[in-house]
């Protein structure tokens, strides 16, 4: 009965930490306006908690760079599980525009695992709105540990 | 202090400004550029969208009469449909689904003939492979 | 026998009625910013969520001192609600806080140190003021003990208008509610963090949000003690003092902890000695 | 009975000329441990007996006051050695007052009891001899390891433990004595004990410290002198329980309780006069540990004490309310400015003795009583700490409490001594606390003292809980305990459990021992808040769930199942998880540095000293102009 | 005995919506020393001139910064027409003012609410990125995305307004205005949020000049010192003051964001009103050849480009001096000697943009 | 070439942008260009009253230019800057980054030169 409370809850109380991995900040306001009046994020239990210790969903906007790689790692490590990676932007997918430059390694997908990708440049809020809905399927079905 | 006691007893008398999203759908604006789809019957492959594109996601084989472009990558700035001199390139007004795995848009047409009589052999090509975007699940990448 | 009884009551219903509480002031925050706001459940999903975390720990102490936390949290409002005295209970809750911020000094963590630290001037400041409105309470009914102040006979408000204030700045501390909340934040834009919460995860974390409810409870109830002799206008006076809580919220930046301790100090100390000269000239 | 008496108050005389004359390490440890099992038994034995008032010879009346004479000039010796004249004047200043009034106003013929044994002197005797002792057997690992470090010639043990051992004596002697020129015989020898004791390294620093103490504590001697004057011009008795017996006193007589007070001030190191206690911490660990717990500064608050019924209800009375409110507060707010262990530890000795004095000055029998179960619980939980912090920096070679952080890491079992030591100083159901609750309820009625004691217990709660705090740390399982010798970790085991047993035996404590101790105080106390009766609980209960949860609590700490993290550094952190260093710019690792506030600005001790002290002294004026 | 402790800002900090490092050595949280780390958004598209013909690097110009892509767009084709001798329309003139404008306000809405969430006032940040969507909305309506809108050419724009839309956006900037007065009371005069301002990171006019402040930050300032006052594009056709307040703090660059709000409603007005009719875009030909260095008003000040064509269709160097890079040299003398809490209002005070600076 | 530019030389740089400092002129940045033969330009740009100034410095394959950071400290960011993209290095840097303001260790190579090896860093 507990265990299937918690799974209720976990699909109800997805916090989120989101990390700006080298992206141009269109897809980081548009994660922080999902946070606000208009899209409300809150609705569906989402806090942004900004400490990876707290997060259940990390939303990682931009591309990877070779600075970050190690920042995203270590923020993913300290995540305690389950846990759920979400890509926002063509970025954060594949490097989008930015993916010839030479500081760029590429989409997250290259240093953590990452379960939902949400397309767009930037991504807009109920695109990224959908992604984490879809983000919470996935996360629910996963287990502690 | 307390200036913005109005602001908010003013809120919490009026309804919340929320757009309940994906419940309530609002209706997109026209022109909004939310995903990229090609017209494949009127696509010439003649591979200006994919010279064009600043982010080169958009692949044209003129000879196999395919048209690949990854999703995952476009930056959606509606370059390639302006340049489209066939105008077969449209953007929906809807924004792409996310996704749970790595996709590409392939698409295959007839490739664009010298001879005539291409009319009658289109037509069972374009029912199995150009349904609009098919997704092509592909592994991800992973580096070492 | 009695009170053992309604002491257990009170530790069962405390937390439930902690979490509908936090729920509806996510709510009610919500609404006053033109937002829908979560389900009034929420408080108790992300609990449960937490239970269902994985353990995620820099040291054991950590365990130890959220276990203290809530063991202290829930025995202070037991004691409560099974009639103790005031300042016992006080104790109690005041060797919870002192846990929970030795847990986060155990960390090699600067964020968690800050915060503790920060946590331990937040302490410096109530406690007096609430040691404080207790000597005021113990002045006009002569006793400490909840039972004796329960069965006053006049509303205590009426003779200690003043030490309602002082508390209430306890609350707002209490309650971590901006202009105060700079130890930890219910909000995430924080310099730091999560400040003395930083280091705390899953479980942990849902040990800590459930004695916080604890500790909600506990001070609304000494804030229910003022008018003890109504059971409908001590609901209002609680309603309303909650409420003016979530404007104070709303309405004011964060402050700074030097500031806290000048101005709470300060005007708590002055409010106290009006109060008190009041009370012996009325 | 007279053997016990002897035993306690003479036998560490003689073990100490023992420890001095024979420089032979191994009959040294001999000597001191066996003096300290025999003060333990001796002081049982005496507990056993119960109150009882004890005649001496005439021939000990002599040898007492020729002893006196003869420590006064030994005092004064020193004075001229030490080239001060506030020590000269001071002394000579005793020297005339006490010829003078041995000469010429003394009635020798009528001779008082020279000791007695009530409640109050009973439980001090405990705390003198089985705490007091536990330090000296502390002391002798410590010294030998402290001449090692300070690579000494000529090993000067003897002398040391030969004022040690002395000085456990003398505190029996004081708090036993009914003559109150016997008390001030004592108070002499634990005031020239100290000098010693402080000055023993040698350094220029101990040097100067030591004849602060030594000053101060004349001025102490001073007041004393005029007070037994005073006293004895208006009582025409030098006995105290016959002056206590006369009632709460008026005039003259208050101004002489008052100048014994004064004294006792000056011995418990209150405003203004902390000074010299802060200076005592040049001294040797065991020193310090000594002083602070079990005698010198609990001779002051027993006096004290032990005058409390002559100025009950007198204007005195708030005065002494009001300087040990202040000194309590002014004292934690000090403590916060400090990051010196010892000087913490100091700092809280001077403001729990405020707080005592406050509770003998509110003068009810609820703050009596509560008075006498600080000074137990005081004792036992500070010369812990004093042990822990002297074994700590013996390992780490600082007693800055910066240093000490994540201690559990390399020293685990003397962390965890520690944190409990300072556990017991602040938090329920150990002892401090309670006593704290019980002041609290006795102050109420005092508008300036409550406020005081209420601000100053929230300081109280800073600094201690954020030592405790970052002792605390990370360890992995498989590392290697910490090594001991069995003289350093035996007092401190027991000290340590000790304070928890007591903890759990408050009630017991209370309610067998100290209310029927106090019977007049039983029946008047308003709030027995110990018993069941008023809580709707009773305490008991309480402390067992409290012992039930803080085991559940270390019961999950151990088992559950915890996977370790490094801590967050903003994403950022680099190396092995315990060390807390982070990548910072230029691809530099910056190791982790972290610090307690220790608000310069407000809590500076430079800053607030002066003020305090000219606060203080107008308090105490206050206070004697009130008597008048 | 040293009570130094030091923190690590970043790269990862709830605080800082994007990654920067600041190494802050405090002492009772007083910030002792600050020394950044940056990188962590360095993506290096100036390199990608070579890579990619100067038709598309306007779209890769745009994401320098997702915030100001507009101007960053503008800025670039500025340089590329002048290389080229390119006569823009003067319609298109007028509606890269207007979406530039647009762009503008919804950056200092943005910010105003970041900074309001600096100090913690939830609520104000809430209703100011409430207000903000309106402007999203109509760049969503008017150029087909919300944040980065693309509508830049060589040689002009790639959208038009229609009357319809010119009057719908003008109703919705009535709105805006009203709405963003109700908050004026709120965010200049409230004393908590007064405590927390006024005094905090001062710079004086001298330092101000002497580092080379641009923008608000250099105008909070008192240096009147604003790109569009050379009257590049439209500018010169309309009426315009910078906004400039002298007391240099976190208070005074809050207040010349916000005017600038009202200023910048005020420039859509005037250039709605005065948009002549003709053409959208000037036709192309050949390859930019030759050095040009432009300059451009962006919401966090003066944006300075350097290109230099070679003749072919890539350019040999494109070289981006953004606003907040000439802002960083400012902060690092503002931060010692604040409080801890201070740190994220001075920081945010300077509006960083992080993917501007490192680009 | 820029309207009002004027070519320094390594001996007179500093000097120069003293004296701009001297007249007034406000610091805005540096920029780098690579020419075909090897050599590098490094721009410095001046306003004064929005009239821009420019000076042009032409350095040499493998010399040191000298740091006007000690004049401007605004230039230390935008030299540590060239620093890393062109691999440039500056003589008398107030901060000297050395190489690592944008780069990580594993970027190996100097992004705005062709073929060019980043060496030991740390050094």
């Amino acid at each position: 009965m507990f265990k299937k409370l918690i799974k209720k809850s976990r699909a109800k109380s997805p916090w989120i930490m989101h990390f700006d991995c080298g992206s141009c900040n269109g897809c980081d306001i548009e994660t922080l306006a999902c946070l606000t009046p208009l899209y409300d994020v809150e609705r569906f239990g989402i806090i942004n908690v900004g400490n990876p210790k707290h997060a259940d969903v990390l939303l990682v906007t931009g591309t990877v760079n070779h600075r970050n790689k190690a920042v995203l790692k270590n923020i993913y490590d300290q995540m305690p599980d389950p846990k759920a990676v979400i890509a926002i932007g063509a970025c954060g997918l594949s490097g989008g525009v930015f993916r010839d430059c030479y500081n760029v390694v590429g989409g997250v997908d290259k240093v953590i695992p990452v379960d939902v990708y949400v397309p767009g440049c930037p991504a807009k809020p109920e695109a990224i709105i959908d992604g984490v809905v879809q983000a919470l399927a996935k996360f629910e079905q996963k287990q502690a540990g | 202090m307390l200036t913005f006691t109005p602001n908010i007893l003013k809120n919490l008398a009026a309804k919340p400004a929320t757009r309940k999203y994906p419940f309530v759908k609002r209706e997109q604006f026209s022109g909004v550029r939310g995903e990229l789809y090609n017209d494949i019957d009127n696509c010439i492959f003649c591979g200006m969208c994919s010279r064009k594109c600043p982010t080169q996601c958009i692949t044209v084989d003129k000879t196999a009469g395919t048209w690949v472009c990854d999703p995952f990558t476009c930056v959606f700035c509606g370059i390639c449909a302006d340049s489209c001199p066939a105008k077969c390139l449209h953007f929906h007004a809807e924004h792409r689904p996310p996704s749970v795995e790595r996709e590409t848009i392939s698409m295959q047409g007839e490739p664009p003939k010298p001879k005539v009589k291409k009319k009658a052999k289109a037509a069972p090509a374009k029912e199995e492979a150009g349904k609009k975007a098919k997704a092509e699940p592909e592994e991800a990448p992973k580096e070492d | 026998m009695e009170g053992l009884v309604l002491a257990l009551l009170g530790i069962i219903l405390a937390p439930m009625a902690g979490g509908l509480l936090a729920g509806t002031d996510r709510r009610v925050t919500a609404w006053m910013q033109s937002r829908q706001g979560p389900p009034i459940l929420q408080a108790f999903y992300d609990v449960f969520k937490l239970f269902g975390k994985e353990r995620l720990m820099v040291n054991r102490w950590q365990v130890l001192c959220c276990w203290i936390y809530l063991i202290a949290a829930a025995l202070s409002v037991g004691l409560f609600f099974g009639k103790a005295d005031l300042l016992l209970i006080f104790f109690v809750q005041a060797a919870g806080a002192v846990f929970l911020v030795m847990g986060a000094l155990s960390v090699k963590s600067p964020y968690s140190q800050v915060g503790a630290q920060r946590e331990l001037v937040q302490i410096l400041t109530y406690e007096p003021l609430l040691i404080l409105v207790f000597a005021g309470i113990y002045l006009v009914v002569g006793s400490f003990n909840v039972g004796d102040i329960m069965a006053y006979d006049a509303p205590l408000l009426r003779k200690l208008p003043l030490m309602f204030i002082v508390l209430s700045y306890a609350l707002t501390i209490k309650l971590r509610k901006s202009p105060f909340d700079f130890s930890t934040s219910h909000h995430a834009h924080q310099e730091i963090v999560k400040g003395v919460l930083t280091e705390y995860s899953g479980p942990a974390l849902a040990i800590i949000e459930v004695a916080h409810w604890y500790e909600t409870i506990l001070i609304l109830a000494v804030c229910s003690l003022f008018w003890a002799t109504n059971w409908f206008w001590m609901i209002v006076l609680l309603a309303a003092t909650y409420f003016a809580e979530l404007v104070i919220d709303n309405t004011m930046a964060r402050m700074t902890w030097r500031w806290m301790l000048k101005y709470v100090w300060s005007i708590g100390l002055a409010l106290t000695f009006i109060n008190f000269i009041w009370l012996h000239a009325g | 009975m007279s053997n016990l008496l002897l035993l306690l108050i003479v036998l560490p005389a003689i073990a100490g000329l023992v420890c001095y004359f024979v420089r032979s390490s191994s009959v040294r440890t001999l000597t001191v441990t066996a003096t300290g099992a025999v003060l333990t038994a001796a002081s049982l034995a005496l507990l056993g007996q119960g109150s009882f008032v004890f005649e001496a010879s005439g021939l000990w009346e002599s040898l007492v006051t020729v002893l006196d004479f003869a420590l006064l000039f030994v005092v004064l010796y020193y004075g001229f050695k030490l080239k001060n004249l506030l020590i000269k004047v001071l002394t000579v200043t005793q020297i005339v007052l006490l010829g003078f009034f041995e000469l010429f106003m003394l009635d020798h013929g009528v001779s008082v009891p020279a000791l007695m044994g009530d409640n109050l002197a009973l439980v001090m005797v405990l705390i003198v001899s089985i705490i007091g002792s536990l330090i000296c057997i502390f002391g002798i690992p410590y010294m030998k390891e402290h001449e090692h470090h300070l690579n000494l010639k000529k090993s000067k043990q003897p002398q040391f433990f030969l004022f040690l051992v002395l000085f456990l004596g003398a505190m029996n002697g004081l708090v036993l004595a009914n003559n109150i020129l016997w008390l001030y015989f004592f108070f002499e020898v634990t005031t020239f004990c100290s000098f010693m004791l402080i000055g023993h390294d040698g350094t220029e620093v101990a040097t100067k410290n030591a004849t602060r103490a030594l000053w101060m504590n004349s001025v102490g001697g001073v007041a004393l002198v005029l007070g037994i004057i005073f006293a004895y011009l208006q009582t025409g008795t030098l006995g105290i329980v016959e002056m206590l017996a006369a009632g709460p006193a008026a005039g003259a007589l208050l101004v002489a309780v008052g100048l014994i007070c004064l004294a006792g001030f000056v011995k418990a190191a209150q405003l203004p006069f902390q000074s010299w206690l802060l200076g005592a911490m040049v001294a040797p660990t065991p020193v310090s540990a000594l002083l602070h717990s079990s005698t010198m500064v609990k001779a002051g608050v027993y006096m004290v004490l032990r005058f409390s019924p002559m100025y009950e209800g007198t204007f005195l009375s708030h005065g002494i309310a009001l300087c040990g409110a202040f000194t309590f507060l002014a004292c934690a707010a000090l403590a916060i400015g400090q990051s010196n262990g010892k000087k913490i530890l100091a700092y809280s000795t001077v403001s729990n003795l405020g707080l005592i004095i406050a509770c003998a000055g509110i003068n009810t029998p609820l703050a009596i009583i509560a008075a006498v179960m600080l000074i137990i619980f005081h004792a036992i939980s500070k010369s812990l700490l004093f042990l822990c912090v002297g074994t700590i920096e013996q390992a780490i070679g600082s007693r800055d409490i910066e240093n000490m952080r994540g201690l559990f890491k390399s020293m685990p079992r003397t962390a965890v001594v520690t944190i409990i030591g300072i556990l017991s100083m602040l938090l329920p159901p150990f002892g401090v606390l309670l006593c704290k609750w019980m002041a609290l309820e006795a102050a109420a009625d005092h508008l300036f003292v409550i406020v005081m004691l209420a601000l100053g217990s929230a300081l109280t709660v800073v600094y201690w809980a954020r030592w405790a705090g970052l002792l605390m740390g990370g360890r992995r399982i498989e590392s290697t305990p910490e090594k001991q010798p069995l003289f350093t970790r035996g007092p401190l085991m027991l000290l340590c459990a000790g304070a928890l047993v007591f903890a759990f035996a408050t009630p017991f404590l209370y309610r067998e021992a100290l209310v029927p101790m106090f019977a007049a105080a039983h029946a008047a106390s308003h709030g027995n808040i110990l018993d069941a009766a008023t809580g709707g609980f009773a305490i008991y209960p309480f402390i067992m769930l409290i012992g039930v949860g803080a085991l559940f609590a270390m019961y999950r700490a151990l088992r559950s199942d915890v996977r370790r993290t490094s801590p967050y550094l903003g994403g950022a952190h680099v190396g092995d998880i315990e060390d807390g260093s982070f990548l910072g710019p230029m691809e530099t690792a910056v190791p982790y540095q972290a610090s307690n506030y220790y608000l310069g600005e407000v809590f500076g001790e430079l800053r607030l000293t002066p003020w305090f002290n000219i606060a203080a002294g107008g308090l105490i004026i206050l206070m004697l102009g009130g008597a008048l | 005995m040293s009570n130094r402790t030091v923190i690590p800002f970043g790269p990862q900090h709830p605080v800082l919506p994007e990654p920067i490092h600041l190494k802050l050595v405090v002492e009772d949280e007083i910030v002792k020393e600050a020394v950044p780390a940056l990188g962590y958004v360095h993506r290096g598209l100036e390199m990608l001139a070579t890579k990619r013909d100067y038709h598309q690097m306007i779209n890769v110009c745009e994401r320098v910064c997702g915030i100001c892509s507009m101007i960053h767009a503008v800025c670039y084709s500025q340089s590329i027409e002048e290389l080229m001798k390119i006569e823009v329309p003067e319609r298109a003139q007028f509606l890269r003012v207007i979406w530039s404008e647009l762009h503008r306000m919804h950056s200092h809405l943005l910010w105003l609410g970041l900074f309001a969430d600096a100090f913690g006032f939830e609520a104000l940040f809430m209703q100011f990125w409430k207000v903000r969507e309106r402007i999203m909305d109509i760049n969503e309506a008017t150029a087909g995305n919300r944040v980065i809108v693309s509508v830049n050419v060589i040689g002009g724009v790639r959208a038009d307004l229609s009357q319809e839309q010119l009057r719908w956006i003008l109703d919705e900037l009535e709105i805006v205005e009203k709405e963003v007065k109700a908050m004026e009371n709120t965010i200049l005069n409230d004393y908590t949020v007064k405590s927390r301002t006024v005094g905090a990171g001062v710079m004086t006019y001298d330092q101000a000049y002497e580092l080379g402040a641009v923008g608000p930050t250099g105008r909070g300032s008192g240096l009147k010192s604003d790109a569009r006052m050379l009257g590049y594009g439209a500018y010169k056709h309309l009426d315009f003051e910078p906004v400039v307040h002298p007391d240099g703090d976190s208070y005074a660059r809050s207040w010349v964001r916000f005017h600038e709000v009202y200023r910048s409603i005020d420039l859509v007005r005037q250039a709605a009103a005065a948009l002549p009719e003709g053409d959208l875009a000037a036709k192309v030909k050949g390859n930019p050849e030759g050095e040009v260095v432009m300059r451009v008003e962006q919401p966090r000040g003066e944006c300075l480009y350097y290109v230099k064509g070679n003749g072919s269709k890539f350019l040999d160097r494109v070289r981006i001096r953004t606003p907040t890079f000439a802002n960083i040299p400012p902060l690092l003398t503002m931060v010692p000697e604040c409080e801890l809490a201070d740190v994220p209002v001075i920081v945010l005070s300077i509006d960083p943009c992080i993917s501007c600076t490192e680009r | 070439m820029i309207p009002n530019e004027h070519p320094v030389t390594a001996e007179s740089l500093v000097s120069e942008v003293m004296r701009k400092k001297n007249e007034g002129y406000r610091f805005v940045t540096m920029s780098s260009v690579g020419l075909e033969d090897g050599t590098t330009d490094i721009l410095y740009h001046f306003d004064k009253d929005l009239e821009l100034a420019h000076l042009r410095f032409n350095l040499p394959t493998g010399e040191k230019a000298p740091s006007v950071s000690g004049v401007y400290f605004a230039a230390l960011l935008a030299e540590n800057e060239l620093r890393d993209l062109a691999g440039l290095e500056f003589e008398g840097l107030v901060l000297d980054y050395n190489g690592t303001l944008y780069l990580d260790p594993s970027v190996e190579t100097v992004p705005l030169v062709n073929n060019v090896k980043i060496v030991d860093k740390k050094a």
